[in-house]
């Protein structure tokens, strides 16, 4: 009888969570509170790790990917909502169309990223970092002057598709596919540019093909977490997806996941992901809990949350530096046949 | 007619620009030595205007002279905005030094929503906006059909000076020579008896001092402070140093000039992509110089 | 539903941005909540019982607020929800409530789209249309002004959607718009705009933004000469508008909820008290806090239960006596009351006339 | 007669102002090991990197066995059959010392992004196959313990053979070594003029190399070329050029130290 | 003048010095060689206190300098010129030259400084107002030498200063070395050209893999038999 290859174990973990948690919402120990944190959660996995293709395994260093999730987001929010209609529609259709438009979402953000990609081909460091940005930016911009899309009102009356179990196939199919890229010839090829692209120039890479594919992937990715997102909230308004949105799914939120996480790690990147959506509630829940024992002659207000999750961020990154994971993988995510090779894992 | 009023457009762009300049040099200064994009930046701009606000209040309620009180809000702004870039050096910077360079981009992200939350968490700054006093009676001059004031007069030139100020120190102190040298290579700097970290410390002092200046400048311009302020402006003058070669504070200048004024007379021409100009400015600046407009080409040595 | 030893306080949701760059609505907002909450208790609370509010923040971000209904709606067990602030949270919030069951009141959300999402929404505050349409007609009719400029924060719906009704019924009335600026969020320098909008020479400048940007743009359009009043929105109203406008401000009008000159009792009464707790006087935002929170409150007295059918019910045929005037809900939950028109002479609020919808 | 691996044809290369290269000529032939000596910033490194593609010349052309190269990237000169090291160390730190031969053998490889994300039998194939074989070379390179390594943690010594072994590994015609032997004390020179010989044999390859130390270059080059300047002062054999009053004066020194 | 005892270095978990010992008298030239990686370098970052070491002490003219940073160690007369000469390129020479001069108080004295350095590097005087960063090597590997001339040390540090340069330069160098050793300053050389390096020192070290396994007068050094074999290249 031949083993459990780790793939198949990868998916019968995935299974049995997927498992567990659903019988834990029908018994109601978990609630839709807890679901809404599951989902948010399981999307800045994508986004973390997508983000992480490009800033941590490629080097490139993007400050783009709110831009990417806002075309995904406003592509597949398009199509449900203002050209298929699929609000009305029978359950089966609906789903279909549904996984349909969201990879159209990755697809159009892949489109772009190849075409933000070209100026990274010229860019380095900084410059580049700016320069994603000020696309980000400009993205949010063209969305508010867009009617179609709803303008500066957002993009309303998007239905809820996204429930707890296509979350959790997109973001397990998602891990999967940049598990098999990192461990390939392609992912050597991203790490060695992030090493020294010169180097790697020199050693017969094609280092603008890989560059613009990282963007290209990472962008997708984005696109797909975007798409998804927006049918959980069922709106889509482009300050979510600009520089200064607060927002713990934002595009700051998921630059510090990926270094808190590790850049270079995906699993650094799913445990932050995971990590930062849930603290970033339990600081909530805590100044509940603390209010509610009554030890203080005040009470503490709501404003503190964000106060107590600045300065954790703070010290997780002065004493871990090089993020949770570093470079490391948990073992389940490296292939058999890159074991020996996988620089330390977890 | 639409001259004259592109004169005007020209006028407001420079008022703009040297507010983005002076928070645009700190950035630089500061980038130029370790490397660090300060996200906090624009957040120590928003305490030296809080600082100010305080000062004017207090000293109104002496009924202290106009002129002094300006002296001495600035001097309270700008030792606000250098100490709490000293202590951010401090606390969140100064342990990373020989680190990853973007783990200090992270604490320097928490460090700014640390400023920012805290800011508006206590009560005695608050989340709301605050009006800020107006000491100064305003007196309007025209010439032509183009308009400014006494408060425009005051600010661009005060700015002007602290930047003259800052190019002498840069370019004819010793302490220029080590702050530029460090920029170079820090332990050669070290290795020649200069204590590497003072030089930091004093560079986030004077960007702080030159940003805390400009939160002065802000709050006497365009009155409401409140604690988020510095975002926008921050990112502004970001995008402004990385346009006039980052590292490069003559450049930070001259880019931040540029983006007020191609700012301005973005909207003159359409409101809506209007603020996307800046953006757009930006990227196709960098696509034809990558390092920016008067950024030195570091071509990589193979 | 609420049936045998229920709990021995009624626990009320409140949200609001109290950080984040829309913190300085939220927080009003929220003292609105709070004071009205502490009214009641001090009467004995409802249906017998303590209310207790239970306040998350959603830093003016739809997924932090989507988190936050679904906090107090699954840990908490609210039984309604005041919230939220801006209009494109409350659309995140709205379906969560609708289909929890639970009532929301938004204090604040102008977009007309809000109470669309279902029965459960309601909201205390006029809807975009309304005050532009208002503010047209004042502009055209009561000012003679033929020619205006606007001018709007592009980015922010309800500012934009008030500009919008306000140019199309000027221009329906027969005047001229000589220039329909908008600017980007968090701008501080509106003289790019406002030299655009003054070479037109309007008669009004109609700016519908709130207080804190109405007063830099009133004080730098005098500071390019311009003389004419301004013409707002209820955004206007706040005590900091005069302190950050100055002069500038003065001769200029603006459509409203309620006039502080208001003789009604509760009006003064809520002025005063709100005054005296949070050391200064009370703006449109909490006003509007103050009366979502009392109609959630005044709701459940009514239905004489917790249960959020019935309190849906009630709240469909209330009629409130709010410091923001008489509110009726219409078939869409909007509240039907009236507008008014303030005008600002020498620094101080002076009520002009109603305008009925 | 031989064939000519490696053609350059009056290079002239300018940075900005500078003129860096003049009038560069060189027919390479096969299996030859020839050398590249002058002062400080006399263009050595500048004509590798216009062989390799890092620049491309503001004159001349390039020819590897008459195919003009002139304008090929970086990564298409090493598809033809041009490997290089270079002056200052340039290895993949991060990655292991297997990866950093594996992705030599990157542009050798057919799979792709879609095989990598199905995992199709190709993929399978190719990465057994590149992973041998690149065992294979650190074997010969006596790296083969350290394979699973960080490359970062190896002695300097040892990275300049995993950069020469990594060169090696994209299969080159010509190998283009710059200053291998800098910062190496006598006894490591010699071992490494050894194994210059001895990948020459055993790989079949062409080799042009840029040294400072005579030792190698007057030891194992057949033919050495001079430069001052930009510009070729001398050429000949390794006792010819030691005599060239000329390069005596720009470079060797009147106390030549030199040992053959 | 300079004592270092039992100095062990980490880099992270690497152990690069595993608990030397030399010392260096004032007035010699001391020499420091062995192979690539053998810590020679690590050996004078640590001295200059770039490093600071795990365990042991470094005393320079009977003070403990092990604890002390950079700064402070070269206010006390101890100046490193690192490896690859490390000039600041943007600078011009006479900026490059001033900053080194900023332990000196004395304006007079650093005019004096100057015009020794200028004397010595004659070069370096043509190209006053040149950036370093556009000086040939041998000049580069010049003004580093006058930087560390600048500081008013008694003992000079120097990492292989002739690496990379063609013979001529290299020449040119080890005979600025004794000039400068024969006008009283002390010397300690780190090099690969360990040949060059014995004939012009007094005393050496050998240095492998983090230990000293040899040492002595430079001329027995450069005679004996394992040294020979192991380090010039018989
Ligand atoms: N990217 C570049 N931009 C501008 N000038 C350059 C560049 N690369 C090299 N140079 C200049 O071209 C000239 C030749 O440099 P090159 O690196 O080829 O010298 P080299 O002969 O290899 O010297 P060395 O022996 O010191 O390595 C030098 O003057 C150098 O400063
Ligand atoms: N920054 C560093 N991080 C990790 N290891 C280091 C670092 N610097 C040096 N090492 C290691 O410490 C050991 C000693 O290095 P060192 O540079 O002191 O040697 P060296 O004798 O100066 O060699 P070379 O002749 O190459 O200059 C080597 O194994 C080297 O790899
Ligand atoms: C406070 C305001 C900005 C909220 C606005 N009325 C809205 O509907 O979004
Ligand atoms: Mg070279
Ligand atoms: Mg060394």
């Amino acid at each position: 009888m031949k083993v459990l290859t780790k793939n198949r174990l990868l998916f019968i973990y995935a299974l049995i969570l997927f498992v567990v948690i659903q019988i834990l919402y029908s018994v109601g120990i978990l609630n839709n509170y807890y679901m809404q944190i599951i989902d948010i959660a399981l999307i800045n996995i994508i986004l973390a790790t997508s983000l992480n293709i490009i800033n941590g395994f490629t080097g490139q260093f993007s400050l783009g990917h709110g831009g990417f999730m806002a075309v995904g987001a406003y592509t597949a929010g398009v199509l449900t909502t203002l050209i298929w209609k699929v609000g009305q529609m029978q359950a089966l259709p609906k789903f279909s169309l549904f996984i349909i438009a969201v990879l159209l979402g990755g697809v159009v953000a892949a489109i772009i990223g190849i075409l933000l990609g070209i100026p990274s081909l010229r860019l380095r460091g900084d410059y580049l970092a700016i320069v994603t940005l000020a696309f980000q930016e400009i993205v949010r911009v063209g969305i508010n002057a867009i009617d179609y899309v709803g303008g500066p009102r957002g993009l309303l009356g998007i239905p809820r598709l996204s429930t707890f179990a296509m979350i959790y196939f997109f973001t397990l199919i998602s891990i999967f596919i940049m598990k098999n890229i990192v461990y390939s010839t392609v992912g050597r090829a991203m790490k060695s540019i992030r090493e020294d692209e010169v180097a790697s120039e020199l050693v017969g890479v094609n280092t603008t093909k890989y560059k613009v594919m990282a963007f290209s992937i990472g962008a997708f990715f984005a696109g797909v977490a975007g798409a998804l997102l927006v049918h959980v909230l069922q709106l889509a308004h482009p300050t979510m997806f600009g520089f200064t949105s607060p927002s713990i799914a934002g595009p700051l939120s998921i630059l510090v996941m990926v270094y808190i996480g590790g850049a270079g790690s995906l699993s650094g990147s799913i445990i932050a992901a995971v990590v930062l959506t849930v603290l970033s509630e339990l600081l909530r829940l805590g100044i509940d809990s603390l209010n509610g024992l009554h030890i203080f002659p005040f009470t503490i207000g709501p404003e503190w949350r964000m106060v107590v999750y600045a300065v954790l961020l703070i010290v997780v990154m002065l004493y871990r530096t090089e993020g949770i994971m570093g470079q490391r993988e948990f073992k389940i995510l490296v292939p058999e046949e890159e074991e020996k090779n996988a620089t330390g894992s977890a | 007619m639409s001259g004259i009023f592109n004169l005007q457009q020209l006028i407001n762009g420079i008022q703009l620009g040297s507010v983005y300049a002076l928070i645009a040099i700190g950035y630089t200064l500061v980038y130029g030595i370790i490397r660090l994009v300060n996200f906090a930046h624009g957040d120590f701009y928003m305490l030296g205007a809080y600082a100010a606000y305080f000062t004017i209040n207090f000293l109104m309620a002496q009924r202290m002279g106009q002129n002094t009180l300006i002296v001495i809000a600035l001097l309270a702004s700008m030792s606000v905005g250098s100490l709490v870039a000293f202590l951010s050096n401090r606390i969140a910077y100064r342990k990373l030094r020989y680190k990853p360079r973007l783990s200090a981009l992270i604490t320097a992200i928490g460090v700014s929503m640390f400023l920012e939350y805290f800011s508006s968490a206590i009560p005695a700054i608050g989340p709301s906006y605050r009006p800020f006093p107006q000491f100064i009676s305003i007196k309007d001059f025209n010439i032509g059909t183009v308009h400014f004031t006494n408060y425009q007069i005051i600010n661009v030139s005060i700015a002007i000076v602290l930047m003259i100020i800052l190019t002498y120190i840069i370019f004819y102190t010793r302490l220029g020579m080590a702050m530029r040298a460090s920029a170079q290579d820090k332990d050669a700097l070290r290795l020649m008896g200069i204590d590497l970290e003072r030089i930091i410390d004093l560079t986030f002092i004077i960007g702080g001092a030159l940003a805390g200046a400009a939160g002065l400048l802000a709050g006497l311009t365009y009155p409401r402070i409140m604690p988020y302020m510095g975002i926008v402006p921050g990112l502004k003058a970001f995008i402004a140093a990385v346009l006039g070669g980052i590292g490069n504070v003559v450049g930070a200048m001259l880019g931040a000039f540029i983006l007020g004024i191609a700012e301005v007379l973005g909207y003159a021409i359409n409101s809506i992509v209007g603020e996307g100009i800046a953006y757009a400015i930006l990227i196709i600046v960098l696509i034809f110089l990558p390092q920016g407009l008067f950024g030195k080409k570091t071509g990589e040595k193979v | 539903g609420c049936t045998s030893k229920g709990p021995s306080t009624i626990k009320i949701g409140g949200i609001g941005p109290v950080t984040g760059e829309a913190s300085t609505f939220g927080v009003s907002t929220k003292n609105g909540y709070e004071m009205m909450i502490e009214e009641w208790n001090a009467k004995g609370g409802v249906l017998g019982k303590k209310i207790e509010l239970v306040f998350a923040d959603d830093k003016g971000d739809p997924t932090e607020g989507a988190t936050a209904a679904q906090k107090l709606i699954n840990e908490d067990k609210v039984v309604a929800i005041a919230g939220t602030v801006m209009s494109k949270v409350s659309l995140a919030i709205a379906p969560i409530c609708q289909s929890a069951g639970i009532p929301m009141v938004s204090p604040t959300s102008t977009n007309p789209k809000v109470t669309q999402v279902g029965d459960y929404i309601f909201r205390a505050c006029f809807i975009d249309p309304f005050q532009g349409t208002v503010g047209a007609l004042f502009a055209y009719n009561n000012l003679g002004a033929k020619k205006a400029g606007v001018l709007f924060d592009n980015s922010n719906d309800y500012t934009k959607g008030l500009a919008e009704f306000f140019r199309d019924k000027f221009n329906a009335l027969g005047g001229t718009i000589v220039a329909f600026e908008g600017h980007p969020a968090g701008t501080t320098d509106f003289t790019p705009f406002l030299t655009k909008i003054l070479a037109g020479n309007p008669d009004v400048i109609y700016c519908s933004d709130y207080y804190n940007d109405d007063g830099l743009m009133a004080k730098q359009a005098r500071q390019l000469g311009y003389k004419g009043p301004f013409l707002g929105g209820d955004g206007w109203d706040s005590p900091d508008l005069v302190k950050i406008g100055g002069d500038a401000v003065n001769n200029s009008y603006f459509t409203n909820h309620f006039s502080k000159d208001d003789q009604r009792p509760e009006v003064q009464e809520f002025v005063k008290k709100y005054t005296q707790k949070y050391g200064q006087a009370p703006d449109a935002l909490a006003a509007l806090g103050y009366d979502a929170m009392g109609l959630i409150l005044q709701a459940i007295q009514n239905a004489g239960s917790t249960d959020g059918a019935k309190i849906r019910d009630a709240l469909k045929n209330i009629e409130y006596h709010g410091v923001s005037g008489v509110i009726k809900f219409d078939e869409n939950r909007n509240p039907v009351k009236s507008a008014v028109i303030i005008k600002i002479e020498n620094g101080q609020q002076v009520y002009v006339t109603t305008v009925n919808p | 007669m031989q064939r000519v691996v490696l053609k350059l044809d009056s290079v002239t290369h300018y940075f900005g102002g500078l003129r860096a290269v003049h009038n560069f000529n060189l027919e390479l032939p096969e299996g030859a090991l020839w050398g590249l000596i002058g002062p400080n910033g006399a263009g050595k490194t500048t004509i590798f990197n216009l062989i390799t593609g890092v620049y491309i010349p503001t004159e001349g052309k390039i020819y590897l066995y008459d195919k003009d190269i002139t304008t090929y990237k970086p990564h298409d000169v090493v598809a033809v059959g041009i490997a290089r090291t270079f002056q200052n160390l340039r290895i993949f730190g991060n990655l292991t010392v297997l990866d950093n031969i594996r992705i030599a053998g990157h542009y050798r490889l057919k799979y792709g992004l879609v095989d990598s994300i199905i995992r199709t039998p190709s993929y399978y194939k190719e990465e057994k196959s590149v992973t041998e074989e690149s065992l294979e070379l650190l074997e010969l390179f006596k790296l083969k313990d350290k394979a699973y390594l960080p490359a970062k943690a190896l002695p300097y010594g040892e990275l300049r053979r995993l950069e020469i072994a990594r060169a090696l590994a994209t299969h080159p015609k010509l190998l283009l070594l710059d200053e291998p032997a800098a910062g190496m004390n006598p006894k490591e020179v010699s071992e490494l003029m050894e194994m210059i010989l001895w990948i020459r044999n055993h790989f079949k390859v062409t080799v042009y190399l840029i040294e400072h130390h005579m030792q190698v270059v007057m030891g194992i080059c057949e033919r050495i070329k001079v430069m001052d300047f930009g510009e070729t002062i001398a050429e000949g054999t390794p006792t010819e050029i030691q005599n060239n009053p000329r390069v005596i004066e720009a470079y060797l020194g009147r106390r030549a130290n030199v040992k053959g | 003048m300079l004592k270092v005892n039992n100095l062990e270095v980490y880099y992270g978990a690497i152990k690069a010095l595993k608990g030397i010992s030399f010392e260096v008298k004032s007035g010699t030239i001391v020499t420091l060689i062995g192979a690539n990686g053998a810590g020679k370098t690590t050996t004078l970052r640590t001295i200059s206190g770039l490093v600071k070491p795990k365990a042991g002490t470094i005393f320079f003219k009977d003070i403990d300098i092990t604890k002390m940073e950079p700064h402070m160690i070269v206010q006390l007369g101890v100046v490193h010129v690192p490896e690859g000469r490390r000039v600041f390129p943007d600078l011009t020479v006479k900026e490059n030259l001033e900053l080194a001069a900023w332990t000196l108080k004395d304006k007079n004295r650093f005019k004096e400084k100057l015009e020794d350095v200028f004397e010595l590097f004659p070069r370096l005087k043509e190209r006053e107002k040149q950036l370093a960063g556009t000086l040939s090597g041998g000049e580069q590997q010049m003004l580093a030498f006058g930087r560390a001339l600048m500081v008013d040390a008694d003992l000079i540090m120097m990492d292989e200063p002739s690496m990379g340069l063609a013979p001529v330069l290299v020449e040119e160098i080890f005979d600025t070395i004794v000039k400068i050793n024969k006008e009283g300053k002390t010397i300690l050389l780190v090099e690969q050209n360990a040949e060059m390096a014995l004939e012009i020192a007094h005393y050496a070290y050998v240095l492998e893999v983090g230990n000293i396994v040899f040492e002595g007068p430079a001329k027995e050094v450069k005679e004996d038999p394992k040294v020979k074999a192991a380090y010039l290249g018989a």
